[in-house]
């Protein structure tokens, strides 16, 4: 019983789940609205949500779903057509940002009110994880057409989760309720939560401190080890899917040889990173597959921290004298901190590196204009197949496969057959050889894993959240 | 009345201030590197997707054509979609407006609670110890930034003592006055040192004049002569500086504003500066601007007001 | 004399000064009877104005104390009772008016306000009551319409008005001295005289005894029972007005009195002026119907609802070479107007100036650089009309060498002439205008003109803000000049005296307009116009047995009419 | 110079002393930092961008006075070095506002008209602009770093001086002495500059050292919201904003610089009243 309060840095956007690819909002969207297929606690398995069972025809074309007895919080029975739209509005609405993900979908019917027949235009391993996707959840057609999109999108008229949204106070938080007809109304034992926004990290972590909130997320590493000695604070930490890594230019100069960078992997002491960023937090990544996510290869290679080697490489390679731009998140604590550690690392390799701190909106557009030589980024995934990553950071795809510039046919073919497979253990091994080679090429250089990090009062139970994010609230209490 | 005359044609002048600012505004904002739809969909954006989105705000017409709209739209009262939020911007500005303007009024009224007191101590006592203990202390209210001040002040009256919220605003008036004091506070502790330097000087000024001195021979006791001499006749310039700085003081809430989390206009605008969401910003400086300016405006009335002698 | 009221003896100020003690008051000794006038006169800076403020503990700096002496008031010692006491008798017993109202009255305070504050204050007196006390008082000093003016703020009254709301504040606390410290030096003659009338009167109905502080021996003649003459913080004489006018035996008194302008002036310069006038020639200046008008509103004190302020409106006068003219009117009358757009430094609404032949409207490049070469302003106010940052070398040597009638080499040798020339010591080239006192300011203002080498001076009120002493002198040396160099001379004033003794010709304006103009002696001896009438009988003379007229005594702040009114 | 000529002279200085003290004192401290600032590489007992990471997060002790980061970097030696750069944005960062606030506030107060009411209307529209969109912007299109915060001071930073020379001219240009300058010829530039604007100028300079102290703050502002002075180079502003973090944990990086921004900022303030206190702007 009880409303539980969540600190987080900002607030939501929207609750038309097409219209937002932000985390803030896809976590509450998890509360309000289900998904046909949900992801487990674990971040590896799936598990049926509102679709209660499904088929696969062998051709891996026509998916068949059945819908099970749920109810939007109004009442109105959740309906196969309800899914099947849904379904098509991500893929065909003006305003939806996800509509390049779901053009494999070719029709979605409901054959009756309780079957969902999805039929692909090519096969799809990953198709199932995407339906997991939060801004693919099952919306009631005739309240979203009542109320109209945008008044829906303010104040959702129908919930198909474990939460209905009572008010939402622009700027400062949402306030859910719990949704008594929710099909496992009784697995929830919260009245309500809401959703606190509190930008600022020390606020936010005093709030708890103070008993003025339960639980706060996005905690900094720094600030790990004072919550714990907090008597009335348990410090959570969850896995997640997040990896930090350092984009390469392969286009600029001598970043085009595979021996300077490796070079520059040797040059980085990741565990130095670990230690001065996240305080020993996070742990050294040895894949672009983050540690526990679904065909993460535990064995892949891992350059050595060998900065005597590395200047000899590079001398080798000519580029001795290497002098690098590195292009910074402003207003990012972490990265800020990763780019003065690199900056004297890469010296004691030779390597000079010139730190440009710019705005995070404009180093999207210095990444995209190839306008750099190195910067850090992180990747977390939003399905559990690692298809999607894949895709984006070595599929050759139209983002120059996520700005790196980075060309290999061998790999760009591999992640297209991958993408094919249906069958678990080969795909497995189709990865693992992804993972090698991208390591081999030194594609970019993986920094770090790290988990999520939030903090509650001592009298709440069950907070977690998932690798892919998804906060279990359904299963939390408040004593 | 007469000296008032200024008060209908004044509002005139307001115009090509506010359309200048309209212009500079839009043209800034595309001029900043960054792109609102990159924003938008974060990580996984593809160049299709990116140009669907520029093609559903207009982005993709010449800038031309844009402020065209901007301006057509304006004449209608409204102010675009916001990009990041997908609502009217007038819309989203109308449940960010009160916090602001709440919390900028709280501080400039605690500002003047404290800056008059204090001056008044430093003015009687010029040149002597509370003189000087008030101008160091003045000094440490600027030279520290508000987010340090803002959270030393939590620790203590919310952390040690509980006595008041650590942040947030609240929904009854009762709350939201309890949430505004520490942010305001923090505001205040900055701006009352700009208004206790200035009144400060004014009364001295005025402590020594002839004015003064007059009061003084006709036997008036030095508190009737300080209270209704000399502080009336020092406030003209300090609430002209107020004005003046009121801009500062809007733009300053958005650092106090996060810090505390009020849900205000500060917090809107530095979160659509962030995302390049280009009508939320030209709205909220849009906005920003009309208070300032008419608070200017205030400042003229209460100026008239307060000394006979000015006309506008 | 009746027992003294108040009764000082032995008084010594000093100030502490890093540079060390220097004494401002020293031992002076002064009695005051009831009912009495007492006249203190002095030159600037002799202290007689803190000589008054020591009586009731108002020293202007921290650093001024009374060393010793006693003050008695009624037989009270006043240097030693508490500050409370003190407050009691500011105000309650020692009431003060200060020279100049504008400054010492609160602008944000209704005037009726100051006045019951007072009364509120020290009898007690519920805000009603007050307020007709007030009233009551504001009738007494000859406001005409006392209950709506008691709302009017200060700056709503002419200067008149505001010296008798000052009064009337000293008068509310119901004092027994009433101390008035230059109450008219800002104030034009006939309003003088109006002031110094109710004075009088307050002191007959009042029983008071007053102390009136002036540098004006004329003021003092015509009010005063006693006269203290002071000097350097010495009393240097003291008895009836009588015997210190007629027989003073100090030799700074003296002086005083023998420098005193209105006394007979036997070498009237209107020999030469004849001598000019027998071979006309052509006139240096020509004005010509001369409008000069400002937009209203723009004049925060005079804002009225009228379009247009005319400031000077259709004037027309011919000036010779060689002449001597004097301009007077009362404050506010156009006479500085005039001056300014003779010399082009007011934009002319209508009419013609012609200097020297050339027209400057019409031919305005050709006609400025003319006169920038040729004519000269010496203007009122020394201080703020020298650049404060400039020495009095550097600003001379400017002016010579913008002028480019020496050559670089002559200009050093020009300036000790030019400062010769004024009577100023050679070295004043080195000194800024912080340190000189406002006659020496005046001087370099004059060698400045000089610099020049005009044909023509237009001086403006050059004397008013100096006193008796050092007024003389200018006077003096202006004469010589004229005579010296040939100089044309223009010269503004608001005190007649002056103008009778150094101009040949007088032009009497009046709301903008020349109402009356002649040769000095006949207008002088037989004034056509009321106006000037009105301006001549209230001059204060010496001579105690010439009676203070008041304006026409019209009653108070009555108004003179215009033979023309201006719309 | 004999003995008794020095005597005066330390008498003289003395008295000096005792009538400036606001702008003595306030000298000596701005002073001391530039001496600091000059001597930085020798006072400092640590390279301030060393990272050591054996004494991460050290309090305070004998070998680390100020403590260390989170870097293992002393914050003593990141402190002395600041002073540098932080010394070099309040000069530069008031210099350049000052000199075009002052040209364009001295030619529209003289000339008024046409020019005057642009200018002003320009002044009108930049105050009523919120100035961290204005900030943010100009160093968003400049690029980041320190020149790109100087021309954005510059650009906001002139109106103030603009304003309060263009009220003192509009005064001053009336005054006797102005108006006698013009009576003897003197042509306009010379009017302008040499008559008008030195006895305009008092009011700016005083203003200018309560600016330095804004624009020290607006440094700091511009450094929370992470656009300040390029990482690893240490300016005062840019530290207390990355101690924000360890506020709670290790509030010794945030302090030392904080006070040196304080003291800093009471050094330009002390001169401020001084000079006002010189130029007899209280009077
Ligand atoms: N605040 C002050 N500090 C130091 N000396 C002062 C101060 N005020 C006045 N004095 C000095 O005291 C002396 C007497 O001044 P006081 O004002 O009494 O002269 P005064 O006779 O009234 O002259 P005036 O006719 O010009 O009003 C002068 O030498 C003057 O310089
Ligand atoms: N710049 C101006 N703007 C508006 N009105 C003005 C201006 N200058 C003068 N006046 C008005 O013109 C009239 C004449 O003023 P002027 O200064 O010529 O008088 P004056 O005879 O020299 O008086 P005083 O004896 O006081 O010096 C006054 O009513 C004055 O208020
Ligand atoms: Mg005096
Ligand atoms: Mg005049």
């Amino acid at each position: 019983a009880g409303v539980l309060t969540i600190g987080r840095r900002e607030d939501s956007t929207t609750f038309d789940p097409i219209k937002s690819a932000q985390n803030v909002d896809n976590w509450v969207f998890s509360n309000v609205f289900d998904v046909l297929i949900r992801v487990d606690r674990t971040g590896t398995k799936l598990e049926p949500g509102l679709a209660e069972s499904w088929t696969i025809s062998d051709d891996g074309l026509i998916y068949t779903f059945k819908i099970r007895d749920a109810k939007f919080s109004d009442g109105s029975p959740i309906t196969a057509a309800d899914a099947a739209f849904s379904l098509l509005r991500i893929r065909d609405n003006e305003g939806s940002l996800w509509s390049d993900s779901y053009k494999i979908v070719d029709t979605a019917e409901a054959t009756d009110d309780k079957t969902l027949v999805v039929k692909l235009k090519t096969p799809s391993a990953p198709f199932l994880s995407t339906l997991a996707l939060p801004n693919v959840s099952v919306l009631s057609k005739k309240a979203l057409e009542e109320a109209g999109e945008e008044a829906f999108a303010e104040l959702p008229t129908a919930a198909s989760g474990a939460f209905t949204v009572k008010e939402w106070r622009r700027g400062d938080r949402v306030i859910l309720e719990k949704n008594p007809n929710f099909w496992q109304a009784d697995r929830v034992k919260l009245d309500g939560v809401e959703w606190i926004s509190v930008p600022d990290d020390n606020t936010r972590m005093l709030n708890v401190q103070a008993g003025q909130l339960d639980t706060a997320i996005f905690v900094p590493f720094s600030r790990v080890e004072e919550l714990k000695k907090d008597p009335n604070l348990t410090v959570h930490s969850d896995t997640s899917t997040r990896e930090d890594h350092l984009l390469i230019n392969h286009e600029h100069g001598a970043l085009g040889n595979k021996d300077v960078r490796q070079a520059l992997d040797m040059a980085i002491d990741k565990k130095a990173i670990v230690d001065t960023v996240t305080f020993g937090i996070g742990e050294v990544a040895n894949s672009y597959v983050p540690k526990g996510s679904l065909y993460h290869y535990a064995d892949n290679y891992q350059y050595p921290y060998d900065p005597e080697k590395a200047k000899a490489m590079l001398a080798e390679a000519g580029a001795s004298d290497l002098m690098l731009d590195y292009v910074v998140n402003a207003g990012n604590e972490v990265d800020e901190q990763i780019a003065v550690l690199l900056q004297q690392q890469l010296q004691k390799a030779g390597v000079t590196v010139n730190l440009q701190k710019v705005d995070p909106s404009q180093s999207w557009d210095m990444l995209v204009a190839g306008d750099y030589d190195i910067s850090v980024m992180y990747w977390t995934n939003d399905i559990l197949d690692p298809d999607q990553k894949t895709t984006f950071v070595l599929g050759h795809d139209t983002n120059m496969n996520y700005m790196t510039r980075y060309k290999n046919d061998k790999i760009k073919n591999l992640v297209a057959a991958a993408r094919l497979e249906l069958d678990p253990k080969k795909r497995e091994d189709m990865y693992i050889e992804v993972q090698t080679t991208a390591k081999n090429d030194v594609h970019w250089i993986d920094l770090y894993y790290s988990p999520y990090i939030n903090i509650s009062r001592k009298n709440i139970e069950n907070f977690y959240q998932n690798p892919l994010g998804r906060f279990f609230l359904e299963d939390t209490v408040k004593n | 009345m007469h000296r008032y005359k200024f008060v209908l044609t004044r509002p005139l002048q307001f115009l090509p201030v506010l359309f200048g600012i309209s212009v500079i505004t839009f043209i800034l904002v595309r001029l900043i590197p960054g792109d609102p739809a990159r924003n938008l969909l974060g990580t996984r954006a593809t160049p299709t997707a990116i140009a669907n989105i520029r093609a559903q705000y207009g982005l993709d017409q010449p800038m031309w054509l844009q402020y065209f709209y901007f301006l057509k739209n304006l004449a209608n009262g409204e102010m675009g979609k916001s990009i990041l939020y997908k609502i009217d911007v007038l819309k989203l500005i109308a449940t960010r407006i009160e916090p602001t303007t709440a919390l900028v009024i709280a501080s400039v009224i605690l500002s003047i609670a404290i800056a008059v007191p204090m001056a008044a101590i430093a003015a009687r006592n010029e040149g002597r110890a509370p003189d000087h203990a008030i101008r160091i202390l003045s000094t440490f209210g600027i030279g520290f930034p508000p987010f340090w001040i803002g959270l030393m002040l939590m620790m203590l009256f919310s952390l040690e003592l509980g006595l008041l919220p650590v942040s947030g605003y609240g929904s009854t008036i009762g709350e939201k006055l309890v949430h505004l004091i520490l942010p305001s506070l923090t505001v205040a502790l900055s701006l009352s040192t700009v208004l206790t330097r200035s009144l400060r000087a004014a009364m001295i000024e005025s402590l020594k004049s002839d004015v003064a001195t007059a009061a003084r021979a006709r036997g008036m006791p030095e508190r009737i002569v300080f209270w209704r001499h000399v502080v009336p006749n020092s406030l003209v310039p300090t609430i002209n500086l107020l004005a003046v700085n009121i801009g500062w003081l809007i733009g300053g809430t958005v650092v106090v504003e996060s810090v505390f989390a009020v849900p205000g206009m500060g917090q809107l605008l530095v979160r659509a500066i962030f995302s390049r969401d280009y009508m939320v910003v030209q709205g909220v400086a849009m906005v920003f601007a009309g208070a300032t300016v008419l608070v200017n405006f205030l400042a003229d009335i209460i100026t008239v007001a307060v000394d006979p002698r000015v006309r506008l | 004399m009746s027992a003294p009221v108040l009764s000082v003896r032995n008084l010594k100020v000093d100030v502490h000064l890093d540079s060390g003690v220097r004494s401002l008051i020293d031992g002076i000794s002064l009695d005051l009877g009831k009912g009495e006038i007492l006249g203190l006169v002095g030159e600037s800076g002799s202290g007689k104005s803190l000589f008054c403020r020591a009586l009731v503990r108002l020293l202007p700096s921290s650093l001024m104390k009374v060393e010793s002496g006693s003050i008695k008031l009624e037989g009270r010692e006043l240097t030693e009772i508490s500050d409370p006491e003190m407050l009691q008798v500011r105000g309650g017993e020692i009431g003060m008016i200060f020279q100049n109202p504008s400054s010492h009255l609160d602008p944000v305070m209704k005037i009726g306000g100051q006045i019951a504050e007072g009364i509120r204050y020290h009898q007690g007196l519920n805000a009603r009551d007050a307020r007709a006390a007030a009233i009551e008082i504001m009738t007494q000093v000859g406001f005409s319409d006392p209950v709506s003016q008691y709302d009017s703020y200060p700056h709503e009254f002419s200067g008149g008005m505001r010296q008798r709301a000052m009064i009337g504040v000293a008068l509310s606390c119901n004092p027994k001295i009433l101390i008035a410290d230059e109450p008219t030096t800002a104030l034009d003659v006939t309003i003088q005289a109006q002031i110094l009338r109710l004075l009088m009167e307050i002191r007959d109905q009042r029983g008071l005894s007053i102390i009136v502080i002036t540098h004006d021996l004329g003021i003092v003649a015509q009010t005063c029972d006693r006269i203290a003459v002071m000097r350097r913080g010495k009393l240097m004489e003291e008895g009836p007005k009588r015997t210190i006018l007629s027989r003073p035996q100090n030799p700074y008194t003296i002086n005083l009195v023998n420098s005193h302008p209105s006394m007979p002036d036997t070498t009237a310069p209107t020999q030469t002026a004849a001598a000019k006038l027998a071979n006309p020639v052509k006139p240096l200046l020509e004005i010509d119907d001369l409008h000069v008008r400002f937009p209203a509103g723009g004049g925060i004190l005079r804002g009225s609802t009228a379009k247009t302020i005319s400031a000077v409106s259709g004037v027309s006068l011919q000036i010779m070479p060689a002449e001597t003219v004097g301009i007077v009117g009362e404050s506010g009358s156009g006479k500085s107007t005039l001056a300014r757009a003779v010399l082009g430094l007011t934009p002319i609404s209508s009419g013609h100036v012609t200097f020297d032949g050339t027209d400057i409207a019409q031919q305005k490049h050709a006609g400025l650089t003319k006169l920038r070469r040729e004519a000269a302003m010496v203007f009122q106010d020394p201080y703020n009309a020298l650049n404060p940052r400039l020495t009095i070398g550097q600003m001379l040597a400017e002016v010579l060498k913008v002028q480019g009638k020496f050559a670089a080499r002559d200009i050093p040798t020009r300036i000790d002439e030019l400062l010769d020339l004024v009577g100023l010591e050679r070295d004043f080239a080195n000194r800024k205008p912080k340190s000189m006192s406002g006659g020496q300011c005046q001087r370099a203002g004059i060698a400045r003109a000089l610099a020049v080498d005009p044909k023509l001076i237009i001086a403006d009120e050059c004397v008013a803000a100096l006193d008796v002493t050092i007024q003389a002198q200018i006077i003096d040396l202006f004469r010589d000049l004229a005579r010296k160099m040939n100089l044309t001379l223009i010269f503004i004033a608001h005190d007649l005296a002056i103008v009778r003794n150094l101009c040949e010709r007088v032009v009497v304006m009046y709301r903008g307009e020349v109402v009356e103009e002649g040769r000095s002696e006949e207008l002088f001896a037989r004034p056509k116009h009321p106006y000037t009438a009105a301006l001549i009988a209230a001059i204060p003379d010496i001579d105690p047995d010439k009676p203070l007229v008041t304006g026409a005594n019209t009653g108070p702040a009555g108004p003179i009419k215009s033979v023309k009114r201006i719309p | 110079m004999s003995i008794l000529a020095l005597a005066n002279l330390s008498i003289a200085w003395r008295k000096f002393l005792a009538k400036r003290l606001t702008l003595t004192l306030g000298a000596g401290i701005l002073l001391l930092f530039f001496l600091i600032a000059v001597g930085a590489p020798v006072i400092a007992p640590y390279d301030p961008i060393l990272q050591n990471g054996d004494v991460r997060l050290q309090a305070p002790s004998l070998l680390h006075p100020f403590g260390t980061d989170n870097f293992g970097r002393d914050i003593l030696s990141r402190v002395i070095w600041g002073a540098r750069i932080d010394l070099q944005i309040a000069i530069i960062g008031v210099l350049f506002p000052f000199v075009i606030g002052t040209t364009v506030g001295t030619f529209a107060g003289f000339f008024g008209g046409i020019a005057d009411t642009l200018i002003m209307r320009l002044v009108d529209i930049i105050l009523a602009f919120p100035f961290l969109v204005l900030m943010l912007s100009i160093i968003a299109i400049l690029g980041p770093g320190l020149s790109s915060f100087y021309i954005a001071m510059a650009l906001v930073g002139w109106v103030s001086y603009a304003r309060l020379i263009r009220a003192q001219m509009l005064v001053l240009k009336n005054s006797d002495y102005a108006v006698a300058a013009v009576s003897l010829g003197f042509s306009r530039p010379r009017i302008m500059f040499r008559h008008l604007l030195p006895n305009a100028i008092a009011g700016s300079i005083v203003f200018s050292m309560s600016d330095a102290v804004l624009v020290l703050l607006g440094g700091a502002a511009v450094s929370y919201l992470g656009l300040g002075v390029q990482p690893p180079v240490a300016e005062w502003g840019v530290m207390v904003a990355e101690g924000q973090s360890f506020i709670t944990t290790a509030w010794w990086i945030t302090l030392f610089p904080g006070l040196s921004i304080v003291c800093l900022a009471f050094g330009f303030s002390m001169v401020g009243d001084g000079l006002g206190e010189m130029l007899g702007m209280h009077e």
